[in-house]
Parts: C-alpha cells; structure tokens; sequence
C-alpha cells in the first residue's frame, strides 16, 4: 500500500493465480520453496527470532486465494508465508520483512509473524492464538454495515478451536448471520501436541452445531476439493447465508517453528502424508488434463531461479533504520 | 447551555456523532434495547436503528475483536464494556492487537476505534467492579487513555474518543454518571486528547486530579488555608506534561489526588516524570493521596478508601505548612 | 470457617436439608422470603451497590445441595444467594454481609455478589460472568490429583455459555475427563436481553457435543427431576466417568438487579411461569405424598419470623471497619 | 556449586520443590512431553509423570483458572504461560479471581499459585512477543511479582514463588534461559520475596536494575568513571524500598535501568517513591534508562531499542558529571 508499484505487483500475481490452474500449480510451488529456503535460511543463523512455516499446507493457501476477491478479507495466523504468497504479496515483501528491510511488508520491523497487505485484503497475521477469528469477524460486519458484498475469512489451526476467542467469534457471527468464513487448517498439532492430547473430539468442524452453524470437512491435500468447499461456503456468505465452518485436513511437513525437529511424531506418519504431497496430487490431476509433465517439472526450477533473485534482491535492499520504529505507533510520530 | 447528568452528556455526544458520520456504530452488551446499564445510549436504538446499535452475546473478546476487525475495514465502532474490569477477559484484542493495527500494517491500516467502560468506586458495587485500571492500559504503545470528571468533559472527550484515527478508551467515572453540570454543548466543543485544564488558581500547590478526584480536589481547595492549581488532567495518555511543569514550576509543589491504590497509579507517572522536569523548583517531596493497597471494600468503608475533600484538605495542609509529606491514613491504622 | 460454631450451623442446616424433604421445601420457601426481602430493602435505600436475586429459581439451587457432599465444590456466580443458603450458608451470613456487617460471609466487605463458606463447599460466587467454570474445573482437577471422590459443580447461566471461558473449561474438563457438573441455569434473559438475541441455539446443552461430553436437559422447576439429573451426573463423575453439561429450563421472577423492573419481558411470560412456580409445584407432590398441607402453609409464616429476627440480629451486630480492609490481602497484613 | 543454565535452574527449582511437597504439579502448553518450548521443565514428566506434569490445550484462561481453583482446593499449582503477552486473553483468572480468592473468603480459603512466563526483548520475537509487561500486574493487591536475573536468582525465586501462600507470578527474562551461571544450588535457597541485592558497591550512583538489565547495568558499571551500588530488585511487588533508598541516602543519585517503554515502567513507581523518602539527599533529579515509547521491534533495531550497557555507560557519565538527565536517544532523533 505505501509504494504503489509493490500494490500493483501483488493484485497482479493474485489476477495471475486467478487465471490459469498452472499459475496456481506455480504458487504451490514458489510456497514450498520458498518455506524450505527460509528454513534454511534460519538454521544458517542469518535471521533473528522463530517462523512457522507451512510446507504440506499449500493447497489450503492457494485455494483460499483462487476464491476470494481482493476486497475480500484474510485474518491468518503466524504461519502465514503461505497465506501471504497466495493472495498476492510478492517474495521480496515477506523476504525482506523477514530479513528487517526496509521493502518488508511492515517495513522489517515485525519479522516472520506479522506479514499484510491490505491490498489483497491480507490483514496483519495474528501472532496471537484465536486473535484473528473475532478480528475477521469483525471485517464480516464491516461488509454487512456498508453493505458490500465482501467476504471474510479468518484462517486458523485445530489448537486454536480451544481457545476463547474461536467460541466467542463464531457465536457473533452465527447470531449476527455475518459474512464469513472459518476456515480451520487441522494440521493434527497445535505446537508439539498431537490434537488428541487437548482435544476430546477428531472432527473440529462438529464444533459449529453449537452455533447452529453450517459445516464441512475437506481433504486439505486436494485443492480442487478446498476451491469447491471454500467457494460453495463464500457464496453463501456472499448471498446472506451466513457463516461457515470450513475444516480442512492437512498436515504440516516441518517442525511446529524453527526450532522443533518434531521428533514426537509417530513414525511413518509423515511418510503416509507425504503420499499424498498436494502439489504432486495436483500434478497430476494437471497432466490427466493435459497439460504437459515437462512444463511442471521446470516450474521448479524457474521458481527456484526467481527465489535466489528475490534473495538477492533482498539482501541488497536498505534495512530498517532505528527512526523507522518511532513511525507508525499512532498517527502522528512518537 | 444544557444542564445535563455525565451518561446523558455521553448519549448526546455519540447521537451528535452517529449522526455526522454514518461509519460509526456502537456495540456492547444492552447498550441498544436498554440503552445500555448506566442509561449512557439513551435514544440510540430508536433514532439510529439496530444495525448501528447493537446489542451483543456476553463475549468481551469476541464483540472487542469485532470492532477491531471492523475498525481495519473502514467503520468507525464504539464498544461499551459495562465495567472495565471486564477487559480482564478481553485485554488481549485491545492492547495486543487494536493498539498495534497501525504498527503491524507498516501504517496501511488504522483502527479508528472507542472503547468505553465505567471504572472506579462511589457506588458500593464490591471489589470486582469498582477498579479504574488504566494500569492495564497506560504505556501501551498506540493506545490513548481519556478520563473525564463531569457532563462537560464526558461530551468533549467522548467526541475527541471517536473523532480520533486510534484506538482511545473512555474510562467513564461511574460514580459521575448520574450528576448534573451545564455546559456548552456545540457539536464541535471537541475537548483535544492529550490537553489538561486548570481549574481553578493557586500559588502554593499544583494538584493534579483525574475524573472523580477532580471535585474531590476541587471541593479541598475551595475552604483551604491555602491556595492551588487544580489541573483536571482529563487524558492520561498521553497525558498533558507542560501543563503540570509549568503549573509546578510556579508553586513548587506537586500533589496527585488518585481514587486508585498508591502502588501502580498513576501519580507516579506524573511524579517521576515532573521531578525529572521540574527539580530545581520543587520545595519539597511531591505528595500522592491515594486509596491503600487493598481491593476496593464494600457498602461504608468504600467511603473511607476512597480520599475524601476532607482527607484531602488536612494532608495538604500539613504538607503545604511543613514541606514534608505527612503518613496517610492507613499507615496510621496498621 | 473463621468462626466455629458459624461453621457448625451451616453444617447443620445442610444435614438437615439432606434428611427431610419438607426440610427442603422449608429452604426453598426461605429463600424465596430472604430475596423477597432483599429486594424491599434495597428498595428501602437501605443497602448500596446491588445485588441479583433468584426468585423462580430456588429448585435448582436445592437440588444441588440436596445431592452434593460438604466436601464437594461449588461454583456458583453474582445470583448465589439461594444456593448459599440452600448449601447451608447461615441468614445471618448472608445478610451481615449484605448490610457490611462483621459476621458477612466476608466480614462485610464484599455485599452481595461476594458470599462463600469452604466448610460446606461454597467457593467465593464469582462476579465476572464465566470465571467460576473453569475455577470449578479447577477444584475437580485437585479432586482427581488428590484421588478424593469429591465433585465439583460449576454454575452459571445462559449468558455464560457465550463467553469464552465456558468453552475452555468444557474443554478441559473433557480432555482430562474431570470430575465436574455444568450446570447451567437458563433462565432464558442474560440481564435484558433474551436468549434469542445473543444465543442461535435453543438448548445449549447441544454444546456439550463439542467436547464429546454428556448432557441433559432437565425441568428446572421440578426438584424431584433436578436432583435426579444432577444425582446421576455427580455419580458418573465421582465414579471417574468424566463430566457432564446439565440445563436447567427455569426463570427468574424479578429483574437481573435491583434497578431491573424486566419492563422487556413478553406479556404473559412471567405469569406462565408463575403457574409452575417450584416451591407450589413441591407443595402440590408433598401433599400427594401425604404431608399435611397446613404443615406446609405455616412454613411460610415460620420462615418470615425467622428472617425478621435475622435481620434484628444482624442489625445489632457490629459493622466492618476500616483496618479489616488491609486484612487477607495477603498472608501478612498490608 | 552448580553451573547452570538459567532454564535448568528453573527445572531444577521446580523438580526439588515437587519432591519436597506432592501437592505441587505443573501444566502449561508443551511443559510435558516437549519439557517445555524454553526447556524450563527438563526431566520433569520423566521423573513426576503425566498427573503432576501436564500438557494443556490452548486455553491460557482453563487452564489457569483451573490452577486457581486446584490452588484454593489444596493444590499448589505452577502454571506456565508460553509468552506473557497470552495473559492478555486470560488476565481475568489471574489478577481479579486468583489475587482476590483470600480476600474474597473472608481469609479462610488462599491460592497457592505460581504463574511462570518468558518475558522480555532480546530473541527477535517481534512486538507481540517480547514484551515484559509487569505494568499489568503490579499494583494488584494480593499478587507478587518477581523477576529473576539470572540462573541463581531464577532458582531462588522460583522456590520462593512456589513456596509463597499466595499467588506470585515469576516473569523470566527469555534472552537469559541459555546464560549460564554458577552458583551454591542448596535446595532451601530461597531467595526471600521482596528483597533486593546490591552488586557491587559505590558512592556516586544507585543503579536500579531488574531481569536483563542487571547485567546491562553491571557491565556499564564496569569500566566506568563513576562508582554505583548496582541494585538487582528481584522482587517488583512488593519492591525492596528501604534497600533502594538506603543506597540512595548514600549516593545521592538515582538511576534506574529499565528494558520497557519509558511510560508505565516500573521505574516510575521506584522514582515517586523513592523521592519521598529521600528528597532532601538527592543531589539530581532521578533518571531513568528505558526504551523508548514504541513496539518491540525485530532484528537488529531490538538491539537499538533495549538500553545497551554503552548507553547506559554514556547516560551516565553524563548525569554524574553534570546532575542534570541527559536526552535519551530517541529525542536526538524524532
Ligand atoms: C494465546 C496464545 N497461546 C499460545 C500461543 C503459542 N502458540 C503459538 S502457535 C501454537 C500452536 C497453534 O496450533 P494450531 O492452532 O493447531 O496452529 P498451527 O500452528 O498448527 O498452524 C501455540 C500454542 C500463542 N501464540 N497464543
Ligand atoms: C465478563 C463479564 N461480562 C459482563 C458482565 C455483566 N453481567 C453480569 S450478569 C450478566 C448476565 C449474565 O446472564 P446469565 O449468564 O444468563 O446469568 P443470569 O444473570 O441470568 O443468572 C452480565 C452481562 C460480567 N459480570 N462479566
Ligand atoms: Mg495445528
Ligand atoms: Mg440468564
């Protein structure tokens, strides 16, 4: 939003995953790499603090992004580099946020946790567990009050369907009938904790009758299976029919955060998720189409080529400086 | 001029608002078919409809996070919480998110968000709802804090509180709400967050007071022996420093009249930062009356927890006579 | 618990309550006269603050201590008179309390919100909607850790269930399969507000369903059914088989509060409720049962005498004074 | 003597502690099977099992109020909160249930709890989870505050928390967990609550340091052209008045160093005191050492934000030579 070719940038790239089922098959895959470059990145040290990436979950993030409008809304979580990617936000932005530079989404003064783009309707990511479900919520009523059709989607895990806020939000907007979309990433843990440690029931989207509240659960690894729950859930709200609740089962390739080996799994589970790695479903689903093998085989390393530039385009852009943090508190300086 | 009580002054100046700009909306629990516990919506319901005035589940966070999300997305909400010590169940969405919306946005975004609650003792309602709290808020960065001590300032301050691109929370003394006072009440009487008022004039003490300590200072200077600057502080953050350096510079000594317990208040903001300012004028110690460090009692000791005119009166006498700060009354008892 | 034979009475009255059922008609009927009278001497400007009392509601409140051991727990909320006295809390305890007295619950510095007695299992009724169900979770959990067959009963109302707190605390109890009753009291209006307009589910014991917990629905103006559903609940628990979400259908006769004259209520509403009106409906199965009838209509005038010289008692007794607020602060004194 | 991480003398203090007294138990997201996301609770499930060493769902206001009420029922609970910023969505259970349950029982019931949670800058966490924000909890009556400094004073403290009758919250300074320090780990060395130490000694200067900030402020007074008497507070409610104003009767000049935004520091509360008792031997205005009034921010710039031991170093030199405060960096720069 604060440079204009940025904006541009990144409603292009959303258009773009909007058009062609490649383009969408392109934006798995720059997710994946992307998340296991800054994997890297972190363990060689050259970056501060935690991330929580999202590698197995692509198809979750894409769908999402394929669906909605720009002027649609997205409250996500901490582990939003997807998320982020899908709906449009460029490479650079989430690298050099990562990186604290200056062309950072917010300017390299949040880190891997606090991405946004309001022009693709990416609201700050929630740092905070069940934060960003009253908060999306609340971009629901905004649309409802102005009378818009905009939808919004507030995008969480299964720990967070523990959590106060999650009750709370989805009881407002059951009771207010708002737009919205809750759209559960069931990735079995919340952190180290497999769901059934803290968790009494194996289906979260059972959660929405006590909201008399619509539901469905979703194969989280086949994004065409997600563009049509989340599609059919988005209308609704669209329409006036209120809110739903969408679980989606997925998995997450890496550890819970930078630090976690995730060594509490169950052996060969990983395995048996892996079997079904979304982007090689959706390959080929792609190549039973018609599209050419080849030309998805060399989406990885175009993505790969074009990641190493961002990188360096990065690292060759102006960090944030000390007097950038007294911008931004309120509305004039501190 | 208009002789109104505090909660009608509140009323008028949210209707005056509501009717100037159709973004703003109020939310909260029956604040619309009741008109809200305190009588401080009286008349919204009728005049502005129930989508602008809205009741809501009891869900402090859920209705919090709502207008956070609505805030972002361009309205303009007002949330009631009946008793402030109610954002013990809420404080996250006001000081972890709201108050950093425009911070975690890199500055696209902003939450133009009010927050109001009753706070503080006077109406024997028990140790659980008869706190002023501003603890909880003060020194969040991005967050304002306004206190006012009558009809007057609740009108002008609730207008600054809305018209304001931040979030700003009203801590409405609900002992007031039911006095009278006349005042002006031009739509555009927008008393300025972050600027004092003296009332009153005096060069032997500076008494800085805050929503219902106001009269109690007041009414201590009226029959003294000596002579004061009260300052109604009116913001508490940021709070209105120049004034109260430049009221102490001129008489050389520092009082606060608090309702809240001495450890944590807010005096000692004041005090730490005036002292630094304002040494070499200081005759001696400043002096800060407060209740004891113990929750607010019940029924006839609320009374004497809280610093009466009397109380107020004979401690500035002793120190204004001695230059010493004489031991408050609890000292005395224990 | 401070003092001995304070504690023995309360002991007393629940023994007795437990062994006669025309004991338990007799507490419901004190109930109904103390709140009655409650509400006349607020009404006099007699008592500040204000308090919430359960006409309509007395059934429930017996039947849990009719079926509860002392050393089981209860967590009850703000409405708690009834289940005060129908635990075994003393008239004078209660109502010292209310009128700031030294013999109240709390020595008189609490009022009417804030009644407790540990001998017979009451813990302090909570004033903040929702923080009694997990506190109550709390007690089942030390009950398990202790391996005691103790039970603990967390009371609330309909509002309750909106708040996140509730579904945290079913949560966990769920998950760690607790020794816990939910016990909700629907009396159909959270303050002023009707179910309906805060809730989308008519029975919000559907909820249990979200934590894969029992539930039942039961009668709340029959005590008979009452202590047959609590009964039940509170065997499976002590016998480790985990809790359970039990709502009383009921209505409370007065408004939330003092100040509440439930002008919002539909017509007719009240007056079919009074038609079931538990005590009557008690009276009616007592004389089928072959209880003299005249018996039971000369508890009435039994009662009033007995709650006259309560109050003369406690009247007579000595109010709280200021040091008694700078005790149990803390272990020391402040 | 032992040479410890500061995390392994918190699982070290919690392990004797749990040997000594089996009413002690710990719960927490991941303390269990992960031991804990900074490893504060090595060895512990192996050693108590998973009764007394619990994995909780995310639910900060279950599971602490379940701690609440396991503590008023003969538990002595010792919760962690992963980052102390999530108090923010369970504050109520701790500062308005927890800190009242003696108060409200009239003395006869007291919660034994310790709350633990990471707190502090200096991991590159970003703003939502690096704030200290002990401005929260003191001034609460009924709660103590500690903050350890290191391994030694985080095993002293811990135990004394632990051991406390009442609820204390222990607000570990996370850029410490990996520091070791060697120190006598004697299992009944308590470190008593309320009690501060003077490291080192000297005429010029009282330095008055808490958490981090002990060793920033020891290392600037290391090769310094002044002589402090460096005070470690350990304990912020109640804090160690007399040690601090002993110090400063002698010095004649206060500094404290604070790693919080300037305003609602704690230092605030130390300086308005302190200038009560000590007024007439203060050659200079107290000055305090904080960041400034913005966001944690990430990376690099947090090394700008939090006072650096040159900075203090230089601050001071300049407020020793010349008894007046020197500008702190961020006025040089807005
Ligand atoms: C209120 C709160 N509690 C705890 C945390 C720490 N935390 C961060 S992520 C996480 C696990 C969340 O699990 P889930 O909701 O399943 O999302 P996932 O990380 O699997 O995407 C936890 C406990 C937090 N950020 N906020
Ligand atoms: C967290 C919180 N929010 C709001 C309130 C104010 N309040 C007190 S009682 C009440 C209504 C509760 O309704 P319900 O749970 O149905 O119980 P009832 O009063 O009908 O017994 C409300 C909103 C409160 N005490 N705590
Ligand atoms: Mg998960
Ligand atoms: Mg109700």
């Amino acid at each position: 939003m604060t440079v204009a070719s940025e904006t541009n940038e990144a409603l292009r790239r959303r258009a773009a995953l909007q058009e062609s089922r490649l383009e969408l098959f392109r934006r798995m895959v720059e997710i994946r790499l992307v998340e296991d470059r800054i994997i890297e990145l972190f363990g060689e040290g050259l970056i501060p603090g935690s991330t929580h990436t999202c590698q197995g979950q692509e198809a979750v993030s894409v769908a999402v992004a394929a669906v909605l409008r720009p002027t649609d809304t997205v409250a996500c979580t901490y582990r939003g580099h997807g998320m982020a990617l899908a709906l449009g936000v460029t490479r650079e932005a989430l690298l050099g946020e990562i990186f604290g530079r200056k062309i950072g989404c917010m300017g390299g003064l949040g880190g891997s946790m606090h991405l946004s783009d309001p022009t693709v309707g990416l609201l700050p990511t929630f740092a905070i567990v069940g934060a960003g479900v009253p908060i999306g919520v609340g971009a629901a009523l905004a649309a409802q009050l102005q009378g818009t059709e905009d939808v919004s989607v507030s995008v969480f895990g299964d720990g967070a369907t523990n959590i106060g806020g999650f009750h709370e939000g989805l009881n407002l907007a059951a009771v207010w009938s708002l737009p919205v979309v809750f759209l559960c990433e069931n990735n079995l843990y919340g952190e180290y904790s497999p769901i059934a440690r803290t968790t009494p029931v194996t289906d979260l989207a059972v959660r929405a009758a006590s909201y008399q509240m619509r539901s469905e659960v979703v194969d989280g690894q086949d994004v065409d299976a997600l563009i049509d729950a989340i599609a059919a859930a988005v209308a609704r709200a669209r329409d006036g029919g209120g809110p739903t609740l969408v679980e989606a089962k997925t998995y997450r390739y890496a550890g819970h955060s930078r630090s976690d080996k995730a060594t509490y799994r169950p052996e060969g589970e990983l395995e048996r998720w892996l079997q079904r790695d979304p982007i090689t479903l959706f390959k080929t689903k792609l190549v039973d189409e018609g599209v050419d093998g080849s030309a998805l085989e060399a989406v990885w390393e175009e993505c790969r080529l074009q990641l190493e530039q961002s990188i360096e385009a990065v690292l060759a852009s102006p960090l944030a400086e000390p007097s950038d943090m007294l911008a931004n508190v309120t509305a004039g300086r501190i | 001029m208009k002789r109104l009580r505090m909660n009608q002054a509140i009323s008028l100046a949210i209707a005056e608002e509501m009717e100037r700009d159709e973004r703003i909306f109020l939310m909260g629990e029956d604040v619309a078919e009741a008109e809200g516990t305190f009588k401080t919506s009286e008349g919204l319901l009728a005049r502005f409809g129930p989508s602008r005035v809205r009741d809501t589940p009891i869900s402090e966070m859920g209705f919090l996070g709502a207008a956070v999300g609505a805030a972002v997305s361009g309205m303009r909400p007002i949330v009631e919480i009946m008793f402030i010590e109610f954002l013990g169940v809420a404080l996250d969405q006001l000081v972890t998110e709201a108050a950093l919306m425009r911070y975690l946005s890199g500055g696209a975004l902003h939450a133009p968000l009010t927050v109001r609650g009753s706070a503080g003792a006077g109406l024997g309602f028990g140790c659980q709802h008869s706190q002023t709290l501003e603890r909880w808020l003060v020194g969040t960065p991005g967050l304002k804090v306004v206190v006012p001590s009558g009809a007057r300032s609740a009108y002008g301050l609730t207008k600054a509180a809305i018209r304001d691109d931040d979030p700003v929370v009203v801590l409405e003394p609900r002992a007031l709400y039911g006095r009278r006072e006349a005042f002006d009440a031009d739509p555009d009487a927008v008393i300025p967050i972050g600027v004092g008022e003296v009332l009153g004039q005096g060069d032997d003490v500076t008494i800085v007071a805050l929503g219902q300590t106001v009269e109690t200072a007041r009414s201590a200077a009226a029959d003294a022996s000596w002579a004061a600057d009260v300052v109604d502080l009116r913001t508490i953050q940021p709070w209105d420093h120049e004034l109260v350096a430049e009221s102490v510079e001129k008489t050389g000594r520092l009082v606060t009249v608090e309702e809240n317990q001495f450890t944590g208040g807010w005096g000692a903001e004041i005090v730490s930062s005036i002292v630094s300012a304002c040494f070499v004028s200081l005759k001696c110690p400043p002096m800060r009356l407060t209740a004891p460090d113990v929750p607010v009692p019940y029924g006839e000791l609320e009374r004497q927890y809280l610093p009466s005119a009397d109380y107020v009166r004979t401690q500035v006498d002793v120190f204004v006579k001695t230059d010493t700060v004489p031991s408050a009354w609890w000292e005395e008892l224990s």
